[in-house]
């Protein structure tokens, strides 16, 4: 694991490493601004793991891509909070299982 | 991309990480983010990709961020109540394990592939190749992404602007 | 990799010159006694009301998201703006200039549509 | 030329019945009267046209296919209709007599309320009945032959408003289909042995030497087809509809139930004579039910009351004498009689209906009497179809009952017992059409008090021409042993006519017993009629003191034989019996029972998922995230491999 | 941080002289601002203190190190003490990446026994590739320290300064981005070494495909961009929350803002935070329209020739012409320090509504029409008419 020099495995594995800890955030808390906090782990992981392509295969489309996913990102985060706000205004309490009140 | 920058750089966003999804205080994890933000965009800078890594600064660390600590003051929740966590513990355990299944699935096999290791390092990075790409292979997704940030805009007004409820519009 | 390794090097240092100068204050200053009207938040001398909340203004979190979206657009920006002279003097100048052009179009749609439904009114 | 000429003759019945059809609720009789007469008389122009075409044709054909109707795998069935010296004879009866009913029913419609939907009706069947005869091949005479029953079920239930006429109508369209089924059973067995179903090949592909016992293909496919006939032409095991179907108004009763229709069954047999000769078993089976039925449909006939039911009973007894025909091997004489039959029947018929419309539809003869004075156009064309029915010299019936009674004597397939059954029909119907005769026309005035004049111009050409034919009809087909005798030898035209594609034996008995036996059967049948008409005019009483003798034998007969109460009690309530223990065990308990049980299942296991789809975002994130885990965990560690 | 032990020595004394020079320039702007608004308001500043009150400033900071350390009852001790400390890292990092001068080439040398190969030294905290972007990135964090001490004194009228503060920030933000886009138009690169090497010379630039030569101006980027320049010294102030734009702390009801709650040492930094920002701002003034640390028609290569002839070796050349232009800038920079000192004591402030209205309804707008009148003028001029 400890190589001499780093290699795409390394950014993979640290990338793959950062996601599932977003994703077990996604899946654990309670609080909804922390559940968006976990997806903007997952897509940093992603972004990551393009950067990491792209620098190894030394071409710029890995960096595109992920600058294309940073600004989808900002904009999930804007709406996720926007819900959240509303949410707040309703409920004023936060928490994901007040958005099964949707369903019924 | 001597191995101790990057050993370290990553060990530090994996703490800052678990620290964001482990915390109980709304606040403490988005700043712990923020700074998980900005690790990665060290990270970046590493991978060399300076430009990707400055807008990593400006748009997450900068201001998604931001926006998350502004609502998460707007909300000024009371942490009164007990554990942060959602279900019961059992169905945590339980995610936590498939989580880590789903990283130790993709890692398994990750070091075996010997070939790509040989890959070299990537060239400089220069800004003019970068903006080339982007405005003749990307123009159609960089016109698209106009438009989303333009639907993103009247969603997010439109959403938060409902009548009622502690907020005036 | 130079650039790097100077960053955190001078971010270090600051955050521990500052870390630094509290410690001295907190050595040399006098023990802090707590006392009610000291401890209670500056009112400008007014008692304190408690501090529930009655209407959590939502403009901040509007700014927020708009800075946020119209961010990223100029940060689209920038990489254009780079190339600019490079695709004007290869003879691409309308092509490039077209293509912003309908990108800040979009840009001042969206910018126009703010402004009109006074998402930006302050009271 | 034909193609145009055939397609006329086929077209214009349906276009008057969809014009008719359309304007169903109009009231005016006149108007849907000339249309519907008109398509008639235009289908009838363009089959005259048609019978010269086929007489000038060399081979005495015409064969015009319109378009393919089925072809799958080797069976190929055209929309093509065969013009033959048998189909040229059988369109003209039809178009003619089906016009003069068009024109009488005119008249006898006129207080009708639907007059339009009766004359599509009729339209219809013209059509369905040209197709059923002008068929190329079985399955498109089995077109015609269905869209028949279901004119006849229309007709019939045409006031349908009165119960029991529309359980007439039921009861026809039922039994026909008994007999359609084991006409299809039929048409599979002949496809199956010989893989096509058209006439021509048909019978060319007929074995020479004829089949012995009863399990060979040709015979058991003949015996269904003939069990259809029984179904169509009313023979004794299906017959019972037909008294049945005098619910209907008497033009249709004379069209569908005297002339075309109910010959339908003999016209089959008659276009597949090769078949039947190659069967001499079934052939044996025809002629000894025609025969029965012929006696006892007489039989009923003499203790009826209602002038309709007794001609319904003729006609049954008639179809009777022409299987008896055909069943011994005598096609020409059958389809002779079956044309003679066809007039003075719908003579009859339309006479009995203008004496009904006369009489303000009042059926039962023992109303009726001395009409001769007052209807003298019906009473004199009646007389015509009396005399010609019971064999008179001169007319029609004569000769065809005659060459029948001589074939069934004197044909190999033939027997004695045969012609006796005949001899004792034939003394029976003169019996029961004189007491017919006297109780309607020769009787004393019963009704003074009512007015009764002669029906209107409309009805009576009809019967007029109708009269004529039935008188004239005869010299059609002269039998050789009287054209010998006869001045010139007039040729047996009829005969040569047919000769050509209808099987016909060469009998050659002597002449004199030819003589002897035509002798034999006219002064039966004039004894009958003088005993009938002293029986009914002379001593009303010697007939009262004759039923108490045989009272219990009388009442077996007047109650038509109790065949309606046999089946029912024999075949109907049986079935109802099953069907009830079907459904109330089998259905309630056992099916309905397995679907509960289903359901139930359905909503414990929907319970069971219905922990999946709380809402609870993050479960689902939870399940999302666990399947993309295992399957990459199953991917990326190979171990599919 | 360079290859062997002698670079990366110059290069660690290199960051912490500039992090000092940034941290030791606040005492200075202090004075200068009290001395300052005194002359404006014809009244003497602080003179009692040293020559002209020069160690009042040293006096301050003493005070400041023996103020009480306070921190509010339910206030969050954490992140109340960490608030200050990173409301200086944004401007400590910004100003290192900022070239204070031309880059000092030293050709190789004998010392202690081993020759120590050709150095380049670059006369700023540490090269930067993206320079411009890293700036923004960097003074973009700033928002955390306001937000961090607001939460952290608990004190609602705190929290409300800090939210207004940020939020202003964010506007101004905007706006400044867009300018910095007209800049890149004319220069095509985010290397500020490239733009003030550009400035050189006298003002040249293409009208309608010729080459224009204008010898009386100097090629800075005023003359290209002014509304430019104007639109980013306007949200340079909004960044550093100064006069015109320093309405959270100033407002009646809210006191002080987010530093209400703040007294001694902590103040301070954020004072030290906000000149920093001051002096980045205006390095980036200099650097982007006023030729950086070039004198207006001499270019450096000419400055380092004319020391050369002074029979200095290469090396001290290039150290002298360093050092000689690095005043150069530093004037430049003083210059543009004075003007915000000297706008803070003349401007009203702007009420908050027409605050943020002025960001997004007037700023906005026009830095967006500057952009494309420059990238229409680019095309334009560069495409052969005649």
């Amino acid at each position: 694991m400890i190589a001499s020099t780093i290699t795409l495995h390394h950014c993979l594995f640290l990338s793959i490493l950062i996601f599932s800890i977003g994703a077990f955030g996604v899946l654990v808390r309670k609080n909804i601004i922390v559940i968006l906090m976990g997806i903007e782990l997952m897509l940093n992981a992603v972004n990551l793991s393009f950067v990491s392509f792209g620098y190894f295969n030394s071409s710029l489309d890995g960096q595109l891509m992920s600058f294309f996913v940073m600004t989808v990102a900002a904009a999930e985060a804007g709406v996720g909070l926007a819900l959240a706000v509303t949410v707040f205004k309703k409920f004023k309490k936060i928490d994901i299982k007040l958005f099964e009140t949707l369903r019924d | 991309m001597s191995p101790t920058i990057f050993y370290s750089l990553s060990i530090v966003l994996v703490v800052f990480s678990l620290l964001v999804v482990l915390c109980k205080n709304p606040l403490h994890s988005a700043l712990f983010l923020a700074l998980a933000m900005i690790d990665l965009a060290f990270i970046f800078f590493e991978l060399k990709a300076p430009f990707i890594a400055a807008v990593q600064l400006m748009v997450y660390a900068g201001a998604v961020m931001v926006m998350f600590v502004m609502v998460l003051m707007l909300f000024d929740l009371k942490e009164d109540e007990e554990s942060a966590f959602s279900g019961n513990p059992v169905i945590n355990v339980f995610k936590f394990l498939s989580a880590g299944l789903l990283c130790w699935a993709i890692s398994s096999k990750l070091f075996s592939y010997g070939d790509v290791a040989g890959l070299g390092a990537g060239k400089e990075f220069d800004i003019k190749a970068l903006g080339t790409t982007l405005y003749t292979k990307y123009i159609f997704a960089f016109e698209a992404l106009g438009l989303l940030l333009l639907l993103i805009a009247v969603g997010a007004v439109a959403l938060s602007r409902t009548k009622g409820g502690t907020h005036d519009s | 990799m130079s650039p790097l390794i100077a960053i955190i090097f001078l971010g270090t240092v600051t955050l521990l010159f500052g870390s630094a100068l509290l410690f001295v204050a907190s050595l040399l200053g006098p023990k802090p006694k707590y006392s009610s009207v000291k401890d209670s938040s500056y009112e400008c001398g007014l008692e304190v009301q408690e501090t529930g909340h009655s209407k959590v203004p939502i403009k901040f979190y509007l700014t927020a998201i708009l800075f946020i979206l119209f961010d990223i657009e100029i940060i689209f920006m920038y990489p254009w703006a780079v190339t600019y002279l490079d695709f004007v003097n290869e003879g691409h100048g309308v092509y490039i200039f077209s293509v912003m052009a309908v990108f800040l179009l979009i840009f001042i749609l969206g910018l126009i549509w703010e402004i009109k439904s006074k998402a930006l009114e302050w009271e | 030329m034909e193609k145009t000429l055939l397609s006329i003759l086929l077209l214009t019945p349906v276009i008057g019945f969809l014009i008719n059809g359309i304007r169903f609720r109009s009231k005016n009789i006149k108007v849907a009267g000339s249309i519907g007469t008109g398509a008639a008389l235009i289908s009838f122009i363009c089959s005259v046209a048609l019978f010269f075409k086929v007489k000038a044709a060399p081979d005495h054909m015409v064969l015009v296919k319109f378009f393919d109707w089925i072809n799958i795998g080797s069976l190929n069935i055209a929309a093509e209709f065969l013009v033959d010296p048998i189909s040229s004879i059988m369109i003209l009866i039809i178009t003619g007599v089906g016009t003069l009913i068009h024109l009488f029913s005119i008249g006898y419609m006129d207080h009708d309320e639907r007059p339009a939907k009766y004359f599509s009706y009729l339209n219809f069947f013209l059509f369905n009945m040209l197709v059923l005869v002008l068929a190329s091949s079985l399955p498109l005479m089995f077109v015609g032959w269905e869209g028949v029953g279901l004119c006849s079920y229309l007709l019939i239930g045409f006031w349908f408003t009165d119960k029991e006429k529309a359980a007439a109508g039921m009861k026809a369209f039922i039994t026909n289909r008994i007999g359609d089924a084991g006409f299809l059973l039929g048409m599979f067995m002949l496809f199956y042995t010989f893989g096509t179903l058209s006439f021509g090949e048909l019978n060319e592909m007929m074995p020479a030497i004829p089949e012995i016992g009863w399990a060979g293909p040709v015979t058991l496919a003949c015996l269904f087809l003939f069990i259809g006939a029984t179904g169509k032409s009313a023979q004794i095991p299906l017959y019972v509809w037909l008294p049945d179907a005098m619910a209907g108004p008497t033009p249709v009763s004379a069209l569908i139930h005297a002339a075309t229709m109910v010959t339908a069954g003999i016209y089959m047999i008659v276009r597949m004579s090769p078949v039947f000769m190659v069967a001499p078993n079934v052939m044996m089976v025809i002629a000894t039910i025609g025969g029965l039925t012929a006696v006892l449909a007489a039989a009923v006939g003499l203790t009826q009351w209602d002038i309709k039911k007794v001609l319904a009973y003729s006609t049954v007894s008639q179809l009777g004498y022409m299987f008896l025909a055909v069943g011994t091997g005598a096609f020409i004489p059958g389809f002779f009689h079956l044309m003679t039959h066809a007039f003075f029947k719908a003579l009859m018929f339309l006479g009995a209906g203008s004496i009904i419309h006369a009489m303000h539809h009042e059926q039962d003869m023992r109303k009726m009497g001395g009409l001769k004075k007052k209807m003298p156009i019906t009473y004199w064309t009646f007389m015509f179809g009396w005399l010609a029915i019971i064999g008179m010299p001169p007319f029609a019936g004569f000769f065809s009952k005659d060459e029948i009674l001589w074939l069934a004597w004197a044909s190999p397939l033939g027997s004695k017992w045969l012609w006796a059954l005949g001899m004792i029909g034939a003394a029976m119907t003169a019996f029961y059409m004189t007491r017919l005769m006297c109780l309607v026309f020769w009787g004393e005035e019963t009704r003074s008090d009512h007015k009764v004049k002669e029906s209107g111009l409309t009805m009576t050409f009809p019967l007029m021409v109708l009269g004529f034919l039935s008188a004239t009809a005869g010299f059609l087909g002269i039998p050789h042993v009287i054209s010998a005798v006869l001045p010139g030898h007039p040729p047996n035209i009829l005969g040569d006519w047919l000769g050509h594609t209808v099987v016909h034996l060469d009998i050659h008995g002597s002449a004199i017993t030819e003589w002897l036996l035509m002798g034999w059967s006219v002064t039966v049948a004039g004894a009958s009629a003088l005993l009938a008409y002293y029986c009914y005019i002379k001593k009303i009483t010697f007939v009262d003191k004759f039923t108490e003798q045989f009272k219990p034998l009388h009442q077996l007969v007047e109650k038509k034989y109790l065949v309606d109460e046999l089946y029912q009690a024999k075949i109907i309530t049986p079935l109802i019996g099953v069907s009830k223990i079907l459904w109330s065990d089998i259905d309630v308990s056992f099916v309905d029972k397995c679907t509960h049980l289903l359901s139930r299942f359905a909503v414990s296991c929907g319970k069971g998922f219905r922990s999946f789809q709380n809402g609870n975002m993050q479960t689902y994130a939870f399940y999302m995230l666990l399947g993309s885990a295992v399957t990459l965990f199953y991917i990326m560690t190979g171990m599919g491999k | 941080m360079g290859a062997d032990i002698f670079e990366i020595s110059i290069n660690i004394i290199k960051i912490l002289v500039i992090f000092l020079l940034m941290v030791q320039i606040v005492p200075l702007l202090v004075w200068v601002e009290r001395r300052g608004s005194a002359f404006i308001q014809n009244r003497f500043g602080p003179n009692r203190v040293g020559p002209l009150g020069l160690t009042q400033l040293l006096a301050d900071a003493v005070k400041f190190l023996f103020k009480e350390e306070f921190v509010p009852s339910k206030g969050k001790k954490f992140l109340f003490y960490a608030a200050p400390v990173i409301a200086l890292v944004p401007g400590a990092l910004a100003f290192a990446s900022i070239p204070l001068s031309a880059p000092i080439l030293v050709d190789a040398f004998e010392m202690f026994g081993k020759s120590w190969g050709p150095y380049r030294f670059a006369f700023q905290g540490f090269e930067m590739g993206v320079g411009i972007v890293f700036v923004l990135g960097i003074s973009s964090l700033g928002a955390y320290a306001l937000l961090m001490a607001g939460w952290a004194s608990n004190n609602k009228y705190s929290m409300y300064g800090a939210l207004r503060a940020c939020a202003q920030m964010i506007s101004y933000e905007l706006a400044l981005g867009l300018a910095l886009v007209g800049i890149l138009l004319i220069y095509g690169t985010f290397d500020f070494a490239e733009m003030v090497a550009y400035q050189e010379g006298p003002l040249s630039f293409f009208f309608m495909g010729k080459e224009v030569i204008v010898p009386f101006l100097p090629n800075w980027g005023i003359f290209y961009q002014p509304l430019g320049a104007v639109l980013l010294f306007c949200a340079m102030f909004a960044e550093t929350n100064r006069t015109p734009f320093d309405l959270p702390e100033a407002e009646a009801e809210l006191v002080a803002g987010y530093h209400t709650e703040y007294g001694g040492l902590k103040m301070l930094m954020f004072y030290i935070g906000e000149y920093g920002h001051m002096l980045v701002a205006s390095a980036l003034m200099a650097t982007f329209y006023f030729g950086g640390y070039n004198l207006p028609f001499i270019s450096t290569e000419a400055v380092n020739a004319f020391f050369a002839g002074f029979g200095f070796s290469a090396t001290k050349a290039s150290i002298v012409t360093a050092f000689a232009l690095h005043v150069v800038l530093f004037t430049k920079i003083l210059l543009f320090l004075w003007v915000f000192i000297w706008v803070r004591w003349t401007l009203p402030r702007f009420r908050y509504d027409q605050l943020m209205d002025l960001g997004w309804k007037t700023m906005l707008p026009w830095a967006l029409a500057n952009t494309i009148i420059t990238a229409a003028l680019v095309l334009l001029m560069r495409t052969e008419w005649l």
